[in-house]
């Protein structure tokens, strides 16, 4: 019987070694996998290349990831917030990568990775700094810019619900990268709101088929970071 | 001088979007836009992480920390409202699926050019958000900003001298003292606030504008 | 009141003019937009380009398309089935043109015309025939070739059901190429099974999002294509 | 010389397959490998017209048009199983995620290229579906083919003379005679059917073999 379920997100993240590149779900707090990093956190490994959107906010989550020190690149769209002073204080410090990416193009870069597409042409960024020393070429008299396929070794994911085999739905505006994020590791780990009933998902409302999915682990009352946040709480 | 308000601004811009439009708002008085909407029309809104038939802000009762928009608020959902996932999101931007963006901005040149992500200043961190794709993918790009900066610098220049955004994207502005329309002629003036004679608007310009 | 309904197929495919692109969704039969197919037929338009995985089948739907001599070229990944007669027919005559593009290369690059990227590498057909001509690149030691994105001016599509926003969902395997080509044309034209109240789709179950469709016509009681060439039928 | 029946060699593929993997089966004889899964391993099937957790064919009492698989033959859905858009089922393909692929062949070579899309005959109509997918992305490959042709003509051959489905990609080959491993030396016997002698095999075969 195929069952990717494990027992706790220490034993999901175990096997992360430093050095690695990850790709971390969420747009802000929504759909941040915040018990998996927290996780890799108790982990200690360092050296770590990160995807995300943004950059954590407060202590807790990723910006404690990246406040502990474990972070040695970070690859996003946006890397400021409200909340955020951890990431910011490392940069102006020079002590931490960043690798600007506008947000589609973060998005595209990562289904490209997930869907076998090395590189691709978009005319985002075209006429901008940001296109400086990247490959410029004309199609039907538009000029646009190769950009990349992004892959990981590990994706960590926040979702609604999952069966053993790794089907997953989410929850609103908690979709976002996750979706993209399952198909571009190596190997991709699951917090899960709740586990289901192998069979209860609608075949037609699956999101992520589990074909996508490699581990499973159910948090069933998961943090809200704006909360932690609120309270002044950081991590650990 | 302070001319409109931002309410009036963004009445201006929500009355020049055409009936059944799908738009996206950006961060700041642009959000203001969704409470002008002239009688008889229906817009459909987009926010990029992920929502299409993006509602109001919600009553307390009903927050929901993972419905949110870009500006990472909480949003509420309209009946024929859809989630998808951020490379879906992209598509409707990249692929020309959206009719009209409103977006803020820090200087619009006279043709078109719009800069709003970063000052350049070796101590900024650079974050670009999804600004460069909308300017990129979306047909039509209004502004709504005020026409000067709070030091008296002006915002509607000859050429930016802040990094773009995207160069020659933008087709209208409202700023609180005029609307602007961006032709291949340059700038040309479509509306002045209220008591506010071309001469004034022409010396809070760099560019030279069209009457 | 946005109502993007129109009351008849014929009105629905009224404004396709001779010469147009048009993508037809559907893997063989399942989710082909047979009575939009045939409302196209009773217009008389020629010089279609027509872009879908097949052929058609039996003398009825596509294949009736292209038997009435309305279709200057397909673009298809498997011109061949067992019911297929009428396009063999005029290709081995030389009287149609055929593009003959890799299934998933055929779906990446309607997929890449929506999206906005015109162009994108794969290894599919690097090393075969089918990659002769084209432009062959390496990313890390592996060659890819380069495909372009496609587009349409209109796209006749087959959904399960749809509210008058044209939020559409689909039937099983009848889904298919009907996403991806709802995102690639100028006119998206749909049939759909159901026509339902706004409101009552699941919002986390939409497949396909209002702002890819343009027209929706109630076709309540669909054709099944593989029982009319049972019946030996043929349109008109 | 028969050798193994078509079941036989679908069996024989089956129990090459690890447990856990996703499986995509072509048309032919590999569609019977569904039917042989060994005692104790679960492989989940995706068909490239958009399922993943595809079952057997259904009852006559639950046949539907609109639930069928690549071949166009109907099947059923699986609990877990999910239906998605043609681009998701060629992620799956294209980006590597499934672990095996089991295709017939015109010719196979001894470097492990793979005919089996067309004959190259000039008044053959092109179909390629969706082979060159699978061939550039699945990460395993196998074959199963009659050892010869109907009129005895080689099919495991030093360099294929049919147009290529994909170059190198073929790691393992079932025939009705023996199951061959590709390997940087050359293609090395596994397995011969009962009664075939290597002596009979090499005969049977245009590339030279390794005992």
């Amino acid at each position: 019987m195929i069952d990717k379920r494990v027992k706790s997100v220490a034993d999901a993240v175990a096997d992360i070694k430093g050095g690695a590149t990850i790709m971390i779900g969420g747009f802000g707090e929504a759909g941040s996998p915040t018990e998996l990093i927290h996780a890799l956190i108790d982990t200690g490994v360092k050296d770590l290349t990160v995807i995300n959107n943004n950059t954590g906010n407060g202590e807790v989550g990723l910006a404690a990831l990246i406040g502990a020190g474990q972070v040695k690149k970070m690859i996003c769209s946006y890397p400021r917030s409200s909340h955020s002073k951890v990431f910011p204080e490392l940069y102006l410090k020079g002590e931490i990568e960043l690798e600007i990416v506008p947000q589609g193009t973060l998005a595209e870069r990562i289904r490209a990775g997930g869907t076998g597409i090395p590189a691709f042409y978009t005319a985002t960024t075209v006429g901008t700094p940001l296109a400086e020393g990247k490959e410029i070429r004309s199609f039907d008299g538009q000029e646009f810019v190769l950009e990349y396929g992004l892959k990981a070794d590990f994706a960590l994911i926040k979702c609604e619900s999952s069966d053993r085999l790794g089907n997953l739905i989410y929850n609103k505006t908690a979709r976002n990268f996750n979706p993209v994020m399952c198909t571009a590791a190596d190997v991709t780990i699951v917090q899960t709101h709740k586990l289901v009933e192998l069979g209860s998902l609608d075949s037609e409302a699956i999101v992520t088929p589990n074909i996508f999915v490699d581990r499973i682990v159910e948090v069933s009352d998961p943090v809200i970071e704006s909360h932690l946040i609120a309270a002044g709480e950081c991590y650990p | 001088m302070t001319g409109w308000t931002r309410e009036q601004m963004a009445e201006l811009a929500a009355h020049d979007i055409p009936d059944g439009s799908y738009v996206n708002l950006g961060i700041g008085i642009p959000e203001l836009v969704a409470k002008f909407v002239p009688e008889g029309r229906e817009f459909i809104y987009h926010t990029e992480n992920g929502l299409l038939g993006m509602g109001p802000a919600p009553d307390p009762s009903e927050e929901d920390h993972e419905l949110i928009n870009a500006g990472k608020k909480m949003v509420t959902v309209v009946p024929g409202g859809s989630f998808f996932d951020h490379a879906t999101s992209f598509t409707m931007i990249r692929g020309g699926h959206i009719d009209v963006c409103v977006l803020g901005a820090m200087q619009v040149s006279e043709q078109g050019d719009l800069a709003n992500w970063s000052t350049g200043a070796a101590t900024a961190i650079p974050a670009v958000g999804g600004a460069m794709d909308l300017a990129a993918g979306v047909k039509t790009i209004f502004v709504i900003t005020q026409h000067t900066t709070k030091t008296g610098d002006a915002k509607i220049v000859k050429n930016c001298t802040y990094p773009l955004t995207g160069p020659k994207i933008v087709s209208r502005i409202f700023t609180n003292l005029a609307v602007l329309d961006v032709t291949k002629d340059g700038l040309r003036v479509l509306k002045m606030a209220p008591g506010i004679s071309f001469e004034d608007l022409q010396a809070q310009t760099e560019a030279d504008l069209i009457q």
